[in-house]
């Protein structure tokens, strides 16, 4: 590390054991970066066991944080500062590391037996296998225990505060004050005195201990304040986000929303939040399984309120089925998947695309249904609100892709204004001179194609809805060779004209003509835009992705070679060419880890040099 | 509201599509009839079904109606009854619907206590894709995909609801009409979830498969109706009666008159007998078997709900979450 | 109806209420077609419900057969002959008729009561309303109660045989022995005498009527026998050859099979079949839903026997989760999808193409999985065998797609000898100094990438499996980035290996290169082959789906036009643009009946003019 | 086969991944000891799991084993034993993996009496997807989706196995070396489907959810250890007793000195007691509670095979069907 205290921007990995209290230690350094005003980015990457054992590498959990005035869009390809709190967190994070990194490590971690469980013959902090790199080695955990002492407290229940600790020290290096801290402690030990107190003195402990140790080597960091928007700004993760957006939805729609879900990793966090907003029109339904989830949902809409569900891809799988029978029954429903890992349970802690293919075309017979993606935690909110405006708007479900990357990802937050939106409508029963009550519930709005959302209570409508093939006026059973064909062409239509709705696709960086456009689509949107940026090329991040923009075709023929950037086998890829009949090169990334900028810079130079 | 609605104010105008024969056909006039007399409003009814010849019910009834997929009805009503409380909503399955690929939605609507009225029509067999063996079939019976005889032991929904913490189980005979009647109507008045089982004939892939205890000639002696308060008694003058015998902890059936053990007064809170009662075959026990209130999912649900699933407040109020700053 | 005797081939439908007995007269009469001689294709199209009520035009049940020495390979676009039964099955007919068809109708079902059902204000046989066709009106009715008077039935049973009076006059008609009739009904009634013995004499009161009655129009048809390889056939559906290929393929692999199943049309059939061939090494298991039998055939293939599975869309959407996992845990699979008009439960016992999408993208995570598809009724006999060898070879699971026409559908087919088929094999465990039996269970076969199939039971090689990301070389559980990277690769490489053994796409009909090119799968190739050799189109039709023949491409690019007929709205020009990049000319129909010849000719000629 | 194995041989070499102090490693422990103990064989046995932190349990047994997918367990177990009946095959699933998504499978392997021994670790959470109330939390459970605790009813395990028709049910506590031990072999030595619940201790999400009756202190008081053929006796003297209240239909807790109602002897095939049992909560009934044989379905699968799974004749015997025509 430099010893410039003033950074652009600078990447701060924390890495430990799972018990060691990583990500509460990172979100409270984003909370205080936030207030700082530093513009953030952050990426926790924690093991799929709950508590791996202590001192493995498999069990290493991390937070890494990306903060500075420069548009921070990513955490970062590299650590500048990196505090490992035992051997295991330093082996798995040294090959991100670059010559110069400042590594803090807690000596009291660095065991004989924990030093055979990470697999190291010998000590690192002994030999000079770290030289590139500059090492503080501090007694953390001895530190820490001496610093808490005064609480009697257990041996077990003392160390824990070590990650205050720590945090104390990195308060100190990034002249931070320790209120935020404080105050979470506040509020969260309300009930637990002694630890209250411990973790205040041992983050008091951290803190004293940089100002007054003999540390030469970590000089106090100052980061400038990024260039954000005026505005008042707040760090959120994507699912907060995205429940505060569904709860808006539903204010938007002037419905109660009932979320009904089934508990999967990364899509569980959805439900524990939305699980709060009860007071805010939206009740939570945790069913016996994905089907139970995405069923109770369809009768919530059926009986009037936004029904909602979400899971991750094996869940999603699972669901399909009951997906046809609302597009079939056309029912609004709000399908949030958040991406891991696949095939199969795969790498269910790992961040991925490659459930585009899923969204789009996995399900029986012709059954479009609209898909969009979120692009950041902050962008859930909006993509949220879209969603759910469609499934009014056409009476359709709508799928929404998130990630695990989103799930869990922080950044600072522009808070927006609810009366900044337009409400959301679906189309109304129509007067008319029918007798037929059937009729008026499958009467439709000319342009949305969406019928009229009729639901029992209502007097005098009367009529009934199912999975079979209704007639395209009168919406009663038709086994009409014909109306069949008329009805599949009213699905493919309803779902085009949901593009007559959406705003064109806009550039994203860079001129709309030239020699290479990047194009992108979900979380990946901020590794995408610095590399865009940094390389000068142009770039187009997709929001709609079915249908797509209807000048999309257009745009990308301004370019030679249109490179599709995913966290998958090439999704994007297929999708284009089978939608706008372009030859697009992929770049794809299938690690379960997000894009560097410097992998994605090195590929559009490539393609670069290849035109 | 207005006057009263009668049978025919519940009868919906399709066509009808069940085999003529159909034992569907009488449980559809009791159910309209029961609408009727219960002064159910077609506005605030809704049935909601899965797939199967049971399953095309919600045509049939002038109410709102959901035909939607196999297995999943119990589901997709909870979701109905959370979002409208109000409403009276009706089940219709199969024994393969409910049994087979819905057992588990059924079993926890069940322990739930949801407020549906589940009305299972139990033929044994999967009518609608063409016969074959349902899990409540009999051992031995031969269809397409069993032409040896089935060997899967059969399912008892009786015995499944109350295994599961199912509050409410009946049970009757597509053709009774006094008897089915009653059933329904006092599912339609049970605060939670209802299961009410109905000996179904499938005149085409399982005929008469009940015809040892439905026959009318012989149902005295064949069929035992309970009724809450009154003596388990059977046969053209009640000379026959229900004891539990408490050696081998079984129920037997005792002369009336000359019995030592007493005869059982049905108690619908009793688990222990219910669970007897439901698997006794000679006779068969119909009627209410089994209730014993509980507070219901969806009461709890909105009573659990800060808000009774209203909004109170904008989500303005906390979108700024506990820490938030200002960008001049 | 012409009165030349000699016809090159002669279009019959027979039509009726469910309760009448129409499909199995259509049957008999095609199995005395096909031992007349004559080649043959058949259409049964019947009702969603098991027994509509009788005399509606929603409860019409009706078989088509189409007959003839020409080879043919469709239904027919219209037919020669109609039988109806009553006016209801008259009313959905007659839009299918050419003007001189001939109409038989049963006089007696034409009520007042039925007319009115089937929404006939006056009775068409007493005005003129059919008169630019042939019409014969039989007291069908009376006189099969007639012939049956004498064996005591009651008149319910009685009133059943009139089928198979018809079937007689059909018989007469076309000049054919009575006996396979009568053997049927000897071994179908051995347990029933009155019944075999009334049906025998409606049959030969029929065939009586057309001898002795004074029917004019109708006079003897004599249809010439078809120019067939040489060779021993037989009729055949597609359910009885899948089920026989299942079988052989067990058979060719030296395993047994189990074949998991939950009831679903039109797959039972297949179910329904395989259960009677215990004695050839097939176990049925049916089981609690879709979800289960998939569950249990993977379970019987991780114990070595061929695990199969069969169900249409609604039962597969319910199946991809588990498929992911075998595509995962890499175990062999068969999984047949029997598709149907869609979405949802649409129209479960109309024919449709509409699962393409969800066979070959329709799964979370990049997760491919290969696809074939049957083209006759007794290609599945060959598909079958197909999509077990490459299950076996690549240890994946093979999604077999075929369709509610195939499986009803009959046609004559040239029973093939089983000892012309190689064995199927999978890659044996090698012998090796690995100590770890992990490595041995995942060590693989260079050319096709598939595993070794090892089995509980087998000694000294426990090891462990699942649906967890597996480190490429070990297969132990693994969470390591490249690793994943790895994984993905090699699955989409195996995926790809397959197109090496499978053999090049051959041109179906015309030359290899031209203007335009008919492009068609699954159980359209009858009516595309027609549609090709009358309008002298060059014609490819496609069995390996996924991955495509290797010289797919270049063939294509030898024609101007590629023109894609499919039961669906475009799901295989998706494909084509997906993965050649080129971009074809969607033919589709959607509405739940196969493509007529009629339509394809003009659609194709249309083309032709656009050129 | 050769010579006997011990507990170490049946411990896989793979890093066991459960947070320490979590009740599975004492569940593994008495299993591959009693793995040991009844003269299993590695290679003949397998384990089969669903998803969750009890489902990695194959993992870390040196037998054959396959982490599947969440609930589905019973359904590949069934197909595995199907395929090769000589196996022993273990099922091992959470109270999430089995009576959540997988409720419908293991009803039907239960009822089909499938020869699969199944190993339930309750721990009344979810814990790999840290801590939402599952279908065992009791009502009130507070968790990240039930913030103001659970008010779904929970459900029994052996209550559910026995109203499906369930042949063997079995109970014991994770740190209860010998309990645990004599029912997994009791299990193993079971021939049809064995559930046994493990009351398994989740530190982390859970932590103490038994306490109240695993304290070994006060053990005597708190658990009621059954063998069939004795008395159902407890209390550091067995000075207490359990008899049947034929009036209420209950059980009650008697003195076993004083009692005018005879003490039960605990009879495994009586399913009225049998449930009875399951439903005390003071003191906790473990050990075998019901077991009455029937035949298991593999072996009736089997049975009803024409030729045992074997092929007995060529395709090539049939494939011409009843009538074919040569064409020359
Ligand atoms: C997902 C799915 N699987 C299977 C089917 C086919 N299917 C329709 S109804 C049915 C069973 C019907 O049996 P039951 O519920 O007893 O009703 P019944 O027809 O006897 O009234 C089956 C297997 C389906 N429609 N959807
Ligand atoms: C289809 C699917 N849905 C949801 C999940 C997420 N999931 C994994 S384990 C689990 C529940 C685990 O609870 P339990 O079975 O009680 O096991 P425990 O972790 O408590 O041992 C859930 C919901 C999944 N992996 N797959
Ligand atoms: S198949 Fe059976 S259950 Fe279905 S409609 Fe016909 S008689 Fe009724
Ligand atoms: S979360 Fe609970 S059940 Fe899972 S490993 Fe940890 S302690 Fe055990
Ligand atoms: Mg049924
Ligand atoms: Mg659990």
């Amino acid at each position: 590390m430099t010893k410039n205290p003033q950074l652009k921007s600078i990447v701060v990995r924390l890495a430990g054991d799972s018990g060691d209290g990583i990500q509460l230690m990172g979100s409270q350094f984003a909370v205080s970066t936030a207030l700082s005003g530093s513009d953030f980015a952050t990426f926790p990457d924690y093991p799929a066991e709950i508590r791996a054992p202590a001192g493995t590498t498999f069990g290493v959990s991390a937070y890494q944080i990306n903060l500075g005035d420069d548009p921070i869009t990513t955490p970062g390809d590299s650590p500048d500062v990196l505090v490992a709190f035992n051997p295991a967190a330093l082996k798995v994070s040294l090959p991100m590391l670059h010559p110069g990194t400042l590594i803090i490590v807690n000596n009291d971690g660095f065991s004989a037996r924990n030093l055979t469980k990470a697999g190291y013959d010998a000590n690192p902090l002994d030999d000079d296998s770290l030289s590139e790199y500059t090492v503080v080695a501090a007694d953390i955990g001895r530190l820490n225990l001496e610093s808490v002492a005064e609480f009697g407290l257990s041996k077990s229940d003392g160390g824990q505060c070590k990650n205050f600790w720590a945090l104390g020290l990195l308060f100190w290096m990034f002249d931070r004050s320790l209120d935020s801290a404080i105050g979470w402690l506040d509020r969260r030990l309300k009930n637990a005195p002694a630890m209250r107190d411990a973790n205040v003195a041992a983050l008091r402990a951290g803190h004293a201990y940089g100002e007054t140790s003999e540390l030469s080597a970590v000089e106090k960091v100052r980061v400038g304040e990024a260039q954000l928007e005026p505005g008042r700004y707040r760090s959120i993760t994507g699912s907060e986000a995205m429940a505060l957006g569904i709860a808006a939805a539903g204010e938007l729609a002037d419905r109660q929303v009932l979320f009904c879900s089934y508990p999967i990793t990364p899509s569980s966090p959805l439900l524990h939040r939305l699980a709060k907003l009860g007071e805010h029109g939206v009740g939570t339904f945790q069913a016996e399984d994905e089907i139970a989830a995405v069923g109770a949902a369809i009768g919530a809409s059926y009986g009037g309120m936004i029904g909602a569900t979400s899971s991750s891809g094996p869940g999603i799988a699972l669901k399909t089925e009951a997906l046809g029978l609302a597009v079939s029954a056309e029912l609004p429903l709000l399908v949030v998947n958040w991406q891991r890992g696949g095939p199969s349970t795969g790498l269910p802690t790992k961040t991925e695309q490659s459930d585009l293919y899923q969204a789009i075309y996995g399900r029986n017979g012709d059954t479009p249904i609209p898909v969009l993606a979120a692009a950041s935690a902050g962008d859930c909110f909006d993509t949220a609100i879209e969603a759910t405006r469609i499934a009014l708007r056409h009476m359709t479900p709508v799928i929404l892709l998130a990630d695990g990357y989103l799930s869990n990802a922080a950044e600072p937050w522009r808070i927006p204004d609810l009366s900044d939106y337009a409400p959301i409508e679906s189309h109304p029963v129509e007067a008319s001179d029918s007798s037929d009550p059937q009729r008026l519930a499958f009467a439709r709005d000319a342009s949305s194609l969406g019928r009229a959302w009729v639901t029992p209570g209502m007097p005098d409508l009367v009529h009934r809805i199912g999975g079979l093939e209704k007639d395209l006026s009168s919406g009663h059973i038709s086994y009409d060779p014909d109306n069949h064909q008329a009805m599949t062409d009213l699905r493919r239509k309803k779902l085009e004209s949901v593009a007559n709705f959406i705003p064109d696709q806009a550039m994203e960086f860079g001129d709309d003509k030239g020699d290479i456009v990047l194009v992108g689509w979900g979380s990946t949107r901020g590794p995408l835009y610095q590399a865009a940026r940094r390389t000068g090329t142009s770039f187009i991040h997709i929001r709609y992705l079915n249908p797509l923009p209807k000048n999309l075709g257009e745009l990308l023929s301004g370019f030679r070679s249109v490179v599709v950037a995913e966290m998958n086998d090439g999704q994007l890829s297929t999708v284009l060419r089978d939608k706008l009949g372009i030859q697009p090169t992929p770049l794809t990334k299938v690690t379960g880890q997000p894009f560097l900028i410097s992998e994605l810079v090195k590929a559009i130079e490539q393609e670069r040099s290849k035109l | 509201m207005s006057s009263q609605l009668t049978a025919k104010d519940f009868a919906s105008s399709q066509e009808i599509r069940w085999c003529p024969g159909c034992g569907d056909y009488a449980i559809l006039k009791s159910m309209t009839k029961a609408l009727a007399d219960v002064g159910a409003r077609p506005d605030n009814t809704a049935f909601v079904s899965g797939i199967g010849c049971a399953a095309r019910f919600p045509y049939y009834v002038n109410t709102y109606g959901f035909h939607t997929i196999h297995g999943r009805a119990p589901a997709i009503a909870t979701g109905l009854k959370l979002a409208n409380p109000e409403l009276d909503v009706w089940v219709v399955t199969g024994d393969g619907d409910a049994l087979s690929i819905g057992g588990n939605h059924l079993i926890h609507t069940l322990r739930r206590n949801v407020g549906l009225k589940i009305l299972l029509f139990n033929n044994e067999v999967y009518g609608l894709t063409k016969g074959q063996y349902s899990p409540t079939s009999r051992l031995g019976t031969r269809t397409p995909s069993s032409p040896d005889g089935s060997f899967d032991v059969p399912i008892s929904a009786g015995q499944l609801a109350l295994g599961c913490g199912g509050r409410f189980f009946a049970r009757a005979i597509d053709t009774d009409k006094t008897g089915l009647a009653h059933v329904l109507e006092q599912a339609h008045a049970f605060d939670g979830s209802a299961l009410t089982e109905i000996y179904q004939n499938c005149i085409v892939y399982n005929k008469d498969v009940y015809a040892s205890f439905t026959d009318r000639k012989t149902a005295h002696d064949t069929q035992l109706h309970l009724r809450h308060g009154e003596p388990m008694l059977f046969g053209k003058d009640s000379e026959r009666g229900i004891a539990f015998d408490n050696e081998r902890y079984v129920l037997k059936i005792v002369d009336a008159s000359t019995a030592s053990d007493p005869i059982l007064i049905h108690d619908e809170t009793n688990e222990v007998i219910a669970r007897l009662l439901i698997a006794l075959d000679k006779p068969v026990a119909l009627g209410v078997i089994y209730r014993n209130p509980a507070v219901a999912y969806e009461t709890a649900f909105h009573a659990h709900h800060p808000s009774n699933m209203q909004r109170r407040r904008s989500v303005a109020d906390v979108i700024a979450g506990p820490n938030s700053w200002q960008v001049e």
